[in-house]
């Protein structure tokens, strides 16, 4: 696969929310409002391609039988920097993500790529696919919060869109996200099924 | 037996690498972030008392008990004179804790201003209670007499009206306020009638 | 600060112990050769194989139970890496299978005794004199196989007949056995040239009935330099056939053929192959189609 | 021991896991198409959550809050998570192969289940007592539980129901999980 196609196949082919549905937990939680959804989604992809890195780095290296914890101490440590440098030079939207941030650690699909990708692949191809996993986890969180933020709170990136009165509050509790992610994936599928075989 | 101690050692080497790399970036930003904090705190405080210009937190002084709903008593000074006392009470709302500052003014014995710090209630319903429209609501209020909280508009003079929708949160917050007037009204009270004199 | 790196260390050495006493006390015997394997996996789970995952197909081919050609996602490169793991060589495994309809009666081609409005299912439509179309050896384009399908590999042409995708089908035999006329037959991936037709009627009277009917003229069998293709007899008539072990897709029949009831198909690309690596949705999960076993 | 109650309830019912805190949504969705192993998947969840549950307390206590480096807890408790699922893998293989062959690649994703940390965290947050912690935890475990079988046993029979084409698999068991978790948002008034 050549490194555009690396790049690529993270933003719609294999799109970690969309296609192979991993990070479901941030996606459900923190994209009540579009802000807090892009600056999951950047806070996401600094980690992944920082932890991407690092792995494949040292992938000759780490014994199989301790690669999991060893995977999950390295991601620990860059979202932990990651949480500090967030809390000291971007306050607000530290306090709107709150505990989501440390869940970074947790997210399957960093875990997942490290163990399917970078532990196997030389530093630029896990590069690519560290960006890419992340801008299509970032356009994918993007999408899911503009439904939420618009039809739960009637605005979008704070600008007041529809008025008080009609937005659907429920949209931004739990069942919200989860009936716009299931609408979501329905839809890709027929898209999905028209176009492609 | 070998390769057990190799297993232990290659992770105490990328825990201790990881080790090192947090404790590098934490003495960095642990200043930034108690920076943060500070002015934070300074920013709720003179949005609850303006004219006050120093806050020494003063909790020691006057909470002797540890109190259920009492958390913070900060003075608030005017040119050296204590003019404000500003109270830090966390009470049950309705899905957790809701934390709020209540300012109170030494000279008229008023409520200055009352400003919801953090709350975890059902956003578009609890959580209304921090926007400005229901705060302005204990504003100028005297802290002679107990708030109660109205459903309807309020007719008696300490009567605040409740968030539509969200009774639990408007008690929650009501609630706070009151245990902090009790509080000004017991400690600073008295010093109202004696030194009336001077302060006006 | 040092008190946190040494800390960490500390557990991460002891919990590293641990571990490693762990992995020795409860050592599993794994056939080393599974995990080999995996490696080189293209590692979708796509369920092409038939088997649960990467990991269960690994596993069946070191026990020697499946056949390795089965992993359409990994082409030619990975029969050659299990070769090399399993110390067999690439020929001696069979050759990985798919569905093929052999009747091109569309609605253009052949005629029509009646119009059916009746139930849309093969063997309703074909209980009344043999289904609508002429000929009674043909596909009766009610499309039970796409429906039987569990991987969605047949979806009903414009013309009425069905499309096999040659890339989704896994050889599960599924829609071979579904198919009241038995004109879908499971064939090697590789082979390009197939009789498709059935019609075992003399060639006079299959002539008029359907215009790419085989009419037994035996141009294909005077012409095959392999002596690859036969009319043989078949039911009660006989028809043109392809014998696949001989057959070296040279496509001579498939030119001669005055009514085009040969044809030869483009050959399927390896790396269309590799593409159907994309993980599902929803792997279909096991059908019982059988392919795991031995065939 | 009216506190003990009123974490369990809010744990199993108010404040799920699950349907109300979003952790562990991947796990949730992944293993609940069959009975047997959403049990299964519970049982282990549970056992790691409780076991982590008690080591994050004790190391928070008696290493993290007396050296004053609570900033390591994220990487702390992640480390003991992963080492504690990789003990209880080997466990499973050696012991119940079945049950192991079941979960497969859902036991390593229970490192990164993040109900497991986030219940580790909030331990913290809501600073516990070691008794509060781990009923708090057995809690929060055992409202895990209850939503994935709660889950499977829905998904199962919508097998033979006809959903459309394109809702088939996840985005319908999302949409169930919608309905679920409204029907939990009942509870919240409850305390």
């Amino acid at each position: 696969m050549s490194l555009m196609q690396e790049f690529t196949k993270g933003i719609i082919k294999e799109n970690p929310l969309f296609r192979l549905v991993l990070g479901t937990c941030p996606a459900l939680a923190v994209t009540t409002s579009v802000e807090n959804g892009l600056g999951m989604g950047a806070a996401f992809t600094g980690v992944l391609l920082a932890s991407n890195i690092a792995i494949s780095l040292m992938r000759s290296i780490i014994p199989a039988s301790v690669r999991i914890p060893a995977y999950v101490v390295i991601i620990a440590s860059f979202v932990t920097m990651t949480d500090q440098l967030m809390h000291a030079f971007t306050p607000s939207l530290y306090k709107a993500l709150g505990i989501f941030i440390p869940l970074i650690v947790v997210n399957c699909i960093i875990l997942g790529r490290a163990e399917a990708f970078a532990s196997r692949n030389s530093v630029l191809p896990s590069i690519m696919d560290a960006l890419g996993m992340g801008l299509g986890f970032t356009i994918a969180l993007g999408l899911v919060s503009a439904f939420r933020e618009v039809l739960g709170a009637g605005s979008f990136l704070g600008i007041q869109i529809l008025p008080e009165s009609i937005p659907a509050i429920l949209m931004i509790l739990p069942p919200g996200g989860f009936i716009t992610l299931g609408c979501l994936l329905a839809l890709l599928n027929k898209l999905q099924k028209k176009y492609a075989w | 037996m070998g390769d057990i101690i190799k297993l232990g050692l290659f992770l105490m080497m990328v825990a201790a690498v990881a080790g090192l790399g947090v404790g590098y970036v934490n003495i960095k930003a642990a200043p930034l972030i108690e920076k943060q904090i500070l002015e934070e705190k300074i920013r709720s405080f003179k949005e609850v008392y303006p004219e006050g210009d120093k806050v020494e937190n003063e909790t020691a002084k006057y909470l002797t008990a540890p109190d259920k709903i009492l958390k913070e008593v900060n003075i608030a000074y005017k040119n050296g004179t204590p003019a404000g006392v500003l109270y830090l009470a966390e009470t049950k709302g309705y899905a957790g804790p809701v934390t709020i500052l209540a300012g109170f003014d030494q000279a008229s014995g008023k409520i200055t201003a009352v400003k919801v710090l953090n709350q975890t209630e059902t956003p578009g319903l609890g959580a209304k209670a921090k926007d400005p429209a229901f705060q302005n609501r204990y504003k100028g209020k005297d802290s002679a007499v107990a708030l109660e909280v109205s459903k309807t508009p309020p007719t008696k003079e300490n009567q605040i009206q409740a968030i539509t929708a969200s009774t639990i949160t408007s008690k929650a917050v009501t609630k706070g306020v009151n245990a902090a007037r009790e509080h000004f009204v017991a400690t600073f009270g008295a010093t109202k009638q004696v030194k009336t004199g001077t302060v006006q | 600060m040092l008190i946190a790196v040494i800390s960490l260390a500390v557990m991460g050495g002891l919990f590293g112990i641990i571990l490693g006493i762990a992995g020795k006390k409860f050592a599993v015997e794994v056939d080393p050769r599974v995990e080999e394997l995996l490696n080189f996996m293209p590692g979708a789970n796509c369920g092409a194989c038939g088997m649960a995952g990467c990991g269960a197909f690994a596993e069946a081919i070191v026990a020697g139970e499946v056949n390795p050609r089965l992993c359409a996602p990994g082409g030619a490169s990975l029969y050659e890496k299990i070769a090399a793991i399993m110390g067999t060589d690439v020929s001696s495994y069979e050759e990985r299978k798919v569905a093929q309809l052999l009747c091109q009666g569309g609605f253009e081609q052949s005629k029509m005794l009646y119009e059916y409005k009746g139930v849309h299912d093969c063997h309703l439509a074909l209980a009344n004199f043999k289904g609508p179309k002429a000929c009674n050896y043909g596909c009766v384009r009610m499309g039970n196989c796409s429906r039987v399908c569990p991987f969605g590999a047949i979806q009903m042409g414009s013309d009425g007949l069905p499309v096999i995708n040659f890339y989704l089908c896994t050889g599960c035999n599924k829609c071979v056995v579904e198919c009241p006329q038995q004109i879908l037959q499971l064939v090697g991936v590789s082979r390009q040239v197939h009789v498709r037709c059935l019609n075992t009627d003399k060639g006079k009277d299959a002539r008029p009935i359907c215009t790419t009917a085989c009419i037994k003229c035996k141009l294909c069998e005077k012409n095959c330099p392999e002596d690859a293709v036969h009319v043989v007899p078949f039911g009660n008539g006989t028809v043109a056939l392809v014998d696949y072990e001989k057959c070296t897709n040279c496509g001579i029949c498939a030119a001669k053929c005055p009514t085009k009831a040969i044809q030869k198909n483009a050959a399927i690309s390896e790396e269309v192959l590799r593409e159907i690596g994309i993980p599902k949705d929803e792997e279909p999960g096991c059908q019982s189609c059988g392919v795991c076993k031995p065939l | 021991m009216q506190e003990y109650l009123i974490i369990i309830v809010s744990a199993v019912l108010i404040n799920n896991i699950v349907l109300s805190q979003f952790l562990g949504i991947c796990p949730f969705l992944g293993v609940s198409k069959k009975l047997s192993s959403s049990l299964g998947m519970g049982g282990a969840v549970s056992f790691v959550l409780v076991l982590s549950g008690a080591i994050t307390w004790v190391v928070r206590h008696y290493i993290l809050v007396p050296f004053d480096i609570g900033y390591m807890q994220t990487v702390a408790f992640i480390l003991i998570i992963a080492s504690l699922v990789q003990f209880v893998e080997m466990v499973m293989r050696k012991f119940t192969p079945p049950l192991y062959k079941a979960l497969g690649i859902y036991l390593p994703l229970i490192t990164t289940n993040c109900a497991v940390l986030g219940v580790a965290i909030i331990n913290v947050q809501k600073d516990f007592s070691f008794g509060k912690a781990m009923t708090h935890s057995l809690a929060h475990s055992a409202g895990f539980t209850l939503a994935l079988v709660l889950m499977s046993g829905i998904r199962e029979r919508m097998e033979d129901a006809d959903i459309p084409e394109s809702m088939q698999g996840t985005p319908i068991a999302l949409v169930i999980a919608a309905l679920m978790s409204i029907s939990f948002l009942g509870f919240s008034g409850l305390i």
